[in-house]
């Protein structure tokens, strides 16, 4: 085999692969859309009048996600499974994505963590990687740190739609993962820092329940007996 | 021709004087590898400490935490003890590029867990005091080092002051970590108390200014951000105690706690 | 406040499937740890059998040299096989950045040797096909690989074409090395092949251009250096022979040999 | 002891520290300006007139060592022995043009490579790093490779002198060096890419005895006996 | 045509193109001097005493406009229009300054969002690219998503001059052109991080709003009849 | 004149040169650290105890200035005057920073814009180019914005400390200056930057003030009776 | 129009563009392969066999320029031709590449300086702006730069290959061209540092007609007719 | 004074001296134009027919000399004089430019180094910084240094046009100049950077004379008379 022939052997290597890459680019601007879309669907939650609807909203998010499962069911059939992580980059920031909006939604609707085994479901992908398209640990805790950052403006805009029990709640809940977090040795550069803002998250929930606190108005929610 | 080349590596001083060369060099090399891999696994142990502390603020067991960093403290002197071990001899400058960044962890990590045991800053001795080794004996023993144990003897590390300074200017990243969760924890002298220490020390490095070495005038800028980060914390706390009369305050946030206690065994 | 804790670590599913994370991440981060380690011997090896093989154009007894180098690559492979171990039902491209730079230089290492030996470029295959390893057997043998030792398990390493270009483009450099080498040595055949063989490989370079990962358009322009250095070589070769008829020329270099010899003993 | 004590003390650290690093570039600034006297002294054996005095201009260089050596002493006077490595940049530079300069009169003297004990010897400091300031092997090669350098240079204006066997003695003496640093694994970057520059000058003597060949002009120098 | 003739000619080209720059240049330092000063006339609605001379300041600042055009129709005649993106960079980051200050002041005298086409009016130049020197999309957009960050000052400043209805409305102006930018798929960087730069705006006015709602200070505010 | 002769006269003129670097060098390391002197006397205002401590803080570093105009005088005598902006990087620095802590000290006693002349007295320098050593613009401007920001960082402390008028005042004091500051063209690059950094100062001093209006705690201060 | 409205159809505009964007990639990515096609081709030049083949490889690369036009006249339908400078930097880097290859061919072809007009046609485009998708002066220097330091190579490479009257043309040739850019006053930073190149082109051109003059290489050419 | 009236103040100064800066930037570029000028023409002795022309080259670069100080005087008006090295950066690129062609005329009409006094007449200005715009050391060396490298380039070229003697005169100008440089004590970094060229012209202009002695040329020279 002449050198020429060998690099156009190799060339041939490299076609296949940024062909393959802008397949899966094209899927990945499909997954954006979609998620914009339930995104653009779940903030209304931080409006005065959003939380009546907070059922029928998870339920469109709901509906959102069977697009999501089929987009994802075609990305799958772009690469071979085997070399996930070769192409991981491309879909890691959607993925993220998903994963908060996926949480989010539980969240909203059970007001519990959702596990990554229920999430993975939701996405129509596995956990397992041996098993196939799968959701990375450290994709899931991403996903579930911005929730995290979501449920802090959510504790904010619960007291301007004058729901003062919700953020004892959202308060809970965050300590709960905050402590989960502490029992991880992250030395992966990204998700450390995006760590490092649950820490302020932590603490402005802890700021709105303060306040809600020194006027009295935990107890008054107790007494006035909880909506959930 | 073959044994033209032959005769010549034989006979030829020049090449005899290079083959010695070639082992100084390769043991020289060697050696640094080595330093390097040790100093690697410092910092990865030295992190984890780190990250365990970082639990300190939200158990209510703290000594347990303290600990068991103590012990994995224990293990990164073992290490280190290691890396002296391999500098036995030697002009440790020499080689300190391959470790360098291994001790500052181990400072950064340290001077955390002595932080949090007795509220001030370790000093360069304190550190140096724990990096003493006993060494089984072996080969030659060198001199009679004032042994303890007989037959032992004594090895010693030195952690240099720039590797100190730039360990300490890593820890205030993790003060400031800590002020945070503190301040979400509804802790509230904690905040304050670290924010004073860290105001010293940042006093203490801009006296020092660019006098030091070159690495703790770049970390200057980041130690300033996290000084501001914790005042900003503080001011917080302030401004919002500022609605309610002191003595309440810190029944506000212990009646968190224990608001919170019976729902937990729900979750 | 102490069972607090207790009991919300232990039935919170949270924290429960928390720690199941730990136990993940931590794996994943050692084996990252222990392929980077052993990246940096396999890098560490390859360059000292390419610094061996630059004696190549010096002494008498190549062949001697080859078999040395050889072996070396042969311990080298023997590393690689370790990484192979590490990586065994793992996707690897999820490690890939831990070992690439090791590979990398493996590639370099064996091209160089290769080009030595048969003067031509060897393929992606033909790296690949020295990198099978027998495992004699530990655990359950997963599946029946068609095993030439019974009880023994195949296991194979994959170079990536990408890896492959990335240690091509360094071989060039090598090249130029001995190139520049041979010049001084007298050999007037070798820089004529190696330009060829080196703009052979710089227009296969150009005919891939922007379209290979990011890493090889930049080490075009060190390769496009190296030709320009051999093609230099070349023609101060030629120009200088212009001044004698072409069938003198290998005389005078052969005399140059003789011409030395005498003196070696003195020396 | 209090945070700004312990910071004072370890200004203390760093004032000594900067207080010796400049008493060490003063001292380093008069080896400099030697070793330039040296040089120039030296570089008079490339004019056509050269050669006779090389003798002399040996014998000036030597009495300049002299005061090399005088200065090298008081260096060593300005910091702890057993850190030489922590000052070793400072003087680095100078002590490897000396060591060339060094060799550069021996090989000129006698034509032969001058070891490292020699060198050591010519500068007045030890070799066995424990006994005090030291030749380092890497500063002594980078001298020796300096040396080659010059050497490609003599051999070229040899022939324009009309010194027609020079040439050759240069050019086996620089291919047993050559010979000599194939054998060394180098890794440490300067000094690697200083002994890449060796090739080149091997190639540019090896240009000059061709020249020579081709022109008879070696037989030449052979019969008409040698000038040394 | 010999290369000295061709060169001359090209010499030509390239002198007439360094002049026409040359010439955008002064415009364009014009046009910035003019933008500083619409700015400082327009910083006084954050002062306490601000917010009552809103009115005045407006029409000082569309006064100032006047001259905004007139220089803008001067810096039309500098160079063809169809060469309109070969010298965009000069007057790119001046015009999307002008568009916030035209998008500040309108919204100060009407609390909505002006259109490009109202924009442009006031900038005196086109929509339409092939009209002439006109407003690019991108350039329009960049200039509202600095008056975004204006209003979340405004917001602050607000209450602390004690109007605590404004951060409301500027809290629901910004939700609406957030789920604008929301329909967008922004792939230009330079837009997309700034764009990114809403979500801090976004979030610091609903804190504004939340502290009023805790004190219960947005009901007082109704209650004294609001003012719009 | 031979060669040798030229050169041995224009070494005359480098080694004159050197000097004199080396002994500005000398001097200017004095300033500086008497500079980070002054520095550390002053951050102490920014501890809950330092406020009681202004006056006698500011009469500290007063003295200190004794030194600094020492040293400055010496300073004066190490170059001819006329070749100020020949050797002015070696000061400019350390210039700003001095401008900066006599800018500060001022504000500290007097709550006042110190004007260059005064600056440059406290300085022991010239304001006029032609007088002799002296304050250039570029530099006073440079510290004074330096001082900006190290008053949002007093702001923000005092309210730690429980003074809640302070920050009201800094307030109008560098909404003022932020004003001044839009008079000037500014071209010069680092200049520039410093200031685009100046809108961040006057904006975390408004959340400042706005933190304390929302809860009041202006009113208390001006009930409780100012301390000035 | 609704602020909704008004962004939906602001996305309008932007995916028109981002759609004229991409096209005008894929198109561009095709221009690339034929351009590196193209270099292929003449890359032959420097092997010793390659110069016979000179006729044989221009001939090829003409009938690759003919995909070139094809690929030009499908990238000009792709967007609005008043908006050339707005996609410029899209096409700026192979149409540079383009013009190299089309003046190195005419070289080869007749050893002279194609003109501006000609490459436009080999290319397909125009010269005048107005008229369409046509080619910058300074793209058309940029080219002609890159050519002169391929003919740096291909003077070494000739005497490699025995010819060696080619150098004292291409020596002359360059100098003309050397000259013609003194003529031109650049400011254009990217074209001016590519110019700077010229001179070590220039100066390695005259050191191979000076290695053929010394050895009187020259006059052998001469006298043994030149074949041109 | 208020702030208002300080920085109105202020501004007048920064004027001022942007309006120097741009008059200096005018009277550059014509420096620059003339520079070009005067070395086109010189440009020519490195042409085989070019030797015979010095005399009349040399001519006609004087005149344009003529053109430089008249500039150079208009340049002068342009600001205090006190202030040469607030503004030295303007013109020091030109001035050494310049510096490089006047000593590289007088080099070309007696071989001979130039003295600063000659070129500072040259170029109509002053060598005592005392009284005027002068010509600093540093760039007066710096302007050498490139005529040293051009002057190598010139070595190259005369033994393509057949002249042999040329080379070893330049060859021991060379040496001189060399010789002279290494009793500088040179830190300053650029122009240091530029005397380590000067080491490679130095081997450069050795290795044309070697050519030339191998090949007996240099007697050759010898024997035929010198034409000097
Ligand atoms: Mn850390
Ligand atoms: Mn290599």
């Amino acid at each position: 085999m002449s050198v020429t022939e060998m690099f156009s052997h190799i060339q041939g290597f490299l076609s296949a692969d940024q062909d393959i890459r802008e397949d899966i680019r094209k899927v990945v601007q499909m997954l954006e859309q979609t998620a914009r879309e339930i995104l653009t669907v779940l903030q209304s939650v931080h409006q005065p009048s959003g939380f009546k609807e907070i059922p029928s909203k998870c339920a469109r998010a709901r509906e959102l996600f069977c697009t999501v499962r089929t987009t994802i069911a075609d990305l799958k059939t772009k690469f071979p499974m085997e070399q996930y992580y070769r192409f991981h980059e491309h879909w890691r920031f959607v993925l993220q994505r998903l994963v908060f909006l996926a949480t989010f939604v539980v969240y909203l609707e059970t007001e519990a963590l959702v596990i990554r085994e229920e999430v993975a479901k939701i996405l129509g992908i596995e956990v397992v990687r041996e098993k196939g398209f799968h959701l990375d640990v450290e994709d899931y805790l991403a996903g579930v740190l911005i929730m995290a950052s979501e449920l802090s403006r959510l504790a904010v805009n619960s007291v301007t739609s004058g729901d003062y029990t919700r953020p004892l709640r959202i308060s809970n809940f965050i300590n709960e993962l905050d402590s989960g977090f502490r029992l991880l040795n992250l030395k992966n550069d990204p998700l450390r820092k995006r760590y490092d803002g649950l820490k302020y998250d932590v603490k402005k929930i802890e700021e709105v329940v303060y306040d809600l606190s020194i006027r009295g108005l935990t107890k008054e929610a107790e007494t006035s007996g909880g909506d959930k | 021709a073959q044994d033209r080349e032959a005769s010549a590596q034989s006979s030829s001083p020049v090449i005899a004087a290079f083959k010695v060369f070639q082992q100084e060099l390769d043991t020289k090399h060697d050696k640094h590898e080595r330093l390097v891999k040790i100093s690697r696994d410092v910092t990865i142990e030295s992190k984890r400490t780190i990250f365990l502390l970082h639990r300190v603020t939200s158990v209510p067991n703290a000594e347990d935490i303290l600990n068991e960093a103590e012990l994995k403290l224990d293990a990164v002197r073992q290490k280190i003890g290691q890396i002296a071990e391999e500098l036995r001899g030697e002009d440790i400058f020499q080689f300190h590029r391959a470790f360098t960044g291994g001790i500052q962890e181990y400072v950064e990590a340290a001077s955390f867990l002595h932080y949090i045991r007795h509220r001030s800053l370790i000093s360069l001795e304190e550190i140096n005091a724990r990096l003493v080794f006993m060494k089984s004996e072996k080969e030659d023993s060198e001199g009679p080092a004032d042994t303890l144990q007989p037959g032992g003897q004594v090895l010693t590390f030195q952690v240099s002051p720039s590797d100190y300074l730039l360990g300490v200017a890593d820890l205030t990243g993790e003060l400031m970590r800590m002020c945070i969760s503190s301040v979400g924890n509804g802790d509230i002298d904690t905040p304050f108390q670290l924010s004073q220490f860290l105001r010293q020390i940042h006093d203490g490095f801009s006296y020092i200014g660019n006098t030091g070495p070159y690495e703790v005038s770049k970390k200057l800028h980041v130690l300033r951000q996290s000084l501001g980060k914790v005042e900003d914390a503080c001011y917080a706390l302030r401004v919002r105690g500022s609605e309610i009369p002191k003595h309440m305050l810190a029944d506000v946030f212990s009646s968190r706690t224990t608001h919170m206690e019976p729902e937990e065994g729900v979750v």
